[in-house]
């Protein structure tokens, strides 16, 4: 198994990084097209989350290995203001003002979230897709 | 998914050989299937993709870049579609829950029609929907006096609802069926004023009848007027009063007017859905609701009542609009 | 549209050129707008064939078949998308709904904390979602006695509020403050075993404080046991009691106990929400709610009611889980 | 402008007669790819329903010009039992087991649908798409 792979966000260009780097260790693992741009599409929601909430924090990539399943773990790990109510952000927001997208969208594209989060100390959501869906 | 996939590509092979338009029937009932088992647009098209390449091994490699650019785009339509999966499972959830709600509401409005000695009393009320917005409560506590309140909130769904729950809790503490129906309305209408949100108002006509002088005394807010039948003059005769809705302000006066049922009179009470068919202009409720009466009073109020609603809802094709309320009260 | 074209035209050929993630990143901003103006997924097909057709002049014929093919099977996704923008509406409505019916709930249960001379009151109810499932009926209507019900539908949303109206509308019925608990309870378990649906049940924990002996009974129908502290020993003491939840058998029988309240003694009504969490085993909510009370005695019963609470909230990183009510009272 | 063509419903080939009828009606029409696929399958799910609920019926497909404005109309009519309820027909049926499209999906296909229906009489049903949308 390769190493982690890094990507400080601070700019949307780093979304663009993140993406193609979680695009290309998906394809090595063995995802087909429709999962390679389904963990892309999660990332880059990761990553606009850190722009937007946190302004900075970075993205970590890599391959996972657990019973003898593979699969690609991404972590997007900030020091913002953090959440008070992390459930609701993964509710999705039926309300007409919606922008879509965001959390529920990401829970959506993996078979796994999780999501710690202090107030004033930051957030890390770790996400987790199998190869073989669980 | 191997198999989707072989039957996608026989029915894609066939219509690109021939371009009948039964194998874009087919295409379209099999996509409609896949929907069913929850296959998503970007899913679509990267079996469309593969279909294409393993019949054709030449397509050029524009084309399949460009399959790829469609398969990302499409990712945000699929997550529309799964939002939609999600919520109609939410919504199926609170369709469970609004008729557990419905039920409770059903019981806690109930109120059995009284069957005092030289009175005969009938009632229906059918709601549009699950929960009534009309409400009919019986008074009959002591061996004197006999009330009837008829009740419309305009508002639907949970909010008229609750209103309604506060109505009856506010008819039941005034206890005595002896009251005036004039201090009736002014305690009601300072209750719901005082309580409930701006836009919920309640029209109500209520009836005190004096089974001991045969005098009937009613007062309304804003509701329906009532129609009193005078027997020895074969006319009837509207129950009108300017009294305001109740919840509007909050010292609002109601007056009273008695009148003597004699043997023969009846009077119905009714909400505006009785009257109300905006869709049918032609038509004269009130003058019909008058003939249905005038040709049934041999009957008893019950059944005059069930004649009514079932009259006009011939008339009006089965298209009732409102919720649906006939009292009488006939000597 | 005519923009759009030329703009999709761009993002399309631009990757197709290169493969850039760029433009995929770009591509799928794009259409995140697009689906926000009503683009639907046959559309963004049609766009793409049109504009592959333009960039390249020789594509195979049975490519653009294809895209005939694509266009028709994915009109039936185009249909799940927009009845996902018709439920969405209808959401909103129902959400805008819900808010005026939670504003007529909380004004038909409010109910003021009574401030007798001899005992402190304090309270706290707060709900979890938008209905509170838990509900606090004071009443102090005679200069004797003052007793309090501590209530907890199980269930939630409309029916639980429909059910509390229920049991409001039961306890103001029974009118006097003076009646024995064990009393009110059996009344109140046959009105709601009758009337509610076999689904619903009631915990409710009911306390009549006597002012002029300083005398305390209670009665409880599963409810979570409140806590005694007795000043003079300086211990807690559960308040048990094995009466049913109302609501299960028509005949259900409950007992009541008196306690002597001297100065220095308080004692702590509570819902399970206020000691149930579920994900956190490690605690033992009642010995931390008996410990925040021991170290806040000198505060007012309010004041007591509101560190509870805060602490509590803190201790559970603000995740509560259910309703949460407390009341004290304080000699 | 031509004039109208009428296919009767009796078995599912004739569903797929009167989607040909209409698909070519709607080009000649001028409708664009994307319309021509909507008309198309308007006129299946109207089809599908003669079948479905009447057993049999017809089809009629026709231009028609308002205004200025070109459009196409296609009736469904039949002769049986009819509808109690035509407002509940469009409504969207929520519910899980719904089987989806129907009469609330034609409705979202075009630009105007109108329902007659008697009980034990029979059903008409017409729906007009304009050629610039309205
Ligand atoms: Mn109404
Ligand atoms: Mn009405
Ligand atoms: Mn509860
Ligand atoms: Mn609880």
């Amino acid at each position: 198994m390769r190493e982690a792979r890094v990507v400080e966000i601070v700019t949307e260009l780093d979304i663009v990084t993140a993406r193609k780097l979680g695009r290309d260790e998906a394809k090595e693992i063995g995802f087909n097209d429709v999962d390679q741009s389904r963990i892309t599409t999660a990332i880059g929601e990761l990553a606009k989350n850190i722009l937007l909430y946190a302004h900075a924090g970075k993205i970590v990539i890599e391959e996972v290995e657990e019973n003898g399943l593979k699969g690609i773990a991404i972590s997007s790990i900030d020091k913002g203001q953090g959440m008070k109510d992390v459930h609701k952000v993964l509710e999705d927001d039926y309300s007409s003002t919606s922008a879509g997208a965001g959390l529920p969208a990401v829970k959506r594209l993996v078979d796994l979230i999780e999501i710690e989060s202090r107030v004033g100390q930051g957030t890390t959501i770790k996400v987790v897709k199998w190869l073989v869906r669980v | 998914m191997e198999q989707i996939r072989k039957q996608y590509k026989k029915i894609l092979s066939d219509y690109i050989g021939n371009q009948n338009e039964s194998d874009l029937y087919i295409g379209q009932n099999f996509i409609k299937r896949m929907i069913q088992k929850n296959v998503t647009p970007e899913e679509v098209i990267s079996i469309h993709k593969q279909a294409l390449e393993e019949v054709y091994d030449d397509l050029p490699d524009s084309v399949l870049h460009g399959y790829d650019f469609l398969i990302e785009v499409m990712v945000h339509f699929g997550l529309k579609v799964q939002e939609h999966q999600s919520l109609l499972a939410k919504q199926e959830e609170l369709r469970i829950e609004m008729e557990i709600a419905t039920k409770i509401q059903n019981l806690l409005l109930e109120n059995e029609i009284p069957k005092p000695r030289s009175v005969d009393i009938g009632m229906i009320s059918v709601p549009l929907r699950k929960m009534n917005g009309d409400y009919v409560h019986f008074m009959h506590d002591d061996e004197r006096f006999l009330s009837v309140a008829v009740t419309d909130v305009v508002g639907k769904g949970v909010p008229a609802a609750l209103c309604m729950s506060m109505v009856k809790y506010g008819l039941d503490t005034l206890e005595y069926a002896n009251s005036n129906p004039s201090y009736v309305l002014e305690v009601l209408n300072r209750t719901i004023e005082k309580s409930i949100d701006d836009s919920m108002f309640v029209s109500l006509c209520y009836v005190r009848y004096d089974l001991s002088t045969n005098v009937l005394t009613w007062s309304s807010a804003g509701h329906e007027p009532s129609l009193y039948y005078d027997g020895e003059s074969e006319s009837f005769y509207d129950l009108e009063s300017k009294g305001l809705l109740l919840g509007i302000l909050p010292e609002a006066k109601y007056t009273q007017q008695d009148l003597d049922l004699k043997n023969g009179d009846f009077v119905i009470l009714m909400t505006d859905g009785v009257t109300d068919f905006r869709n049918k202009e032609e038509f004269d409720s009130r003058e019909i609701i008058k003939e249905l009466a005038l040709a049934n009073r041999h009957l008893t109020a019950q059944e005059m009542c069930e004649v009514i609603y079932s009259e006009l809802q011939k008339l009006h094709d089965f298209k009732l609009e409102d919720d649906f309320t006939v009292v009488i009260i006939k000597k």
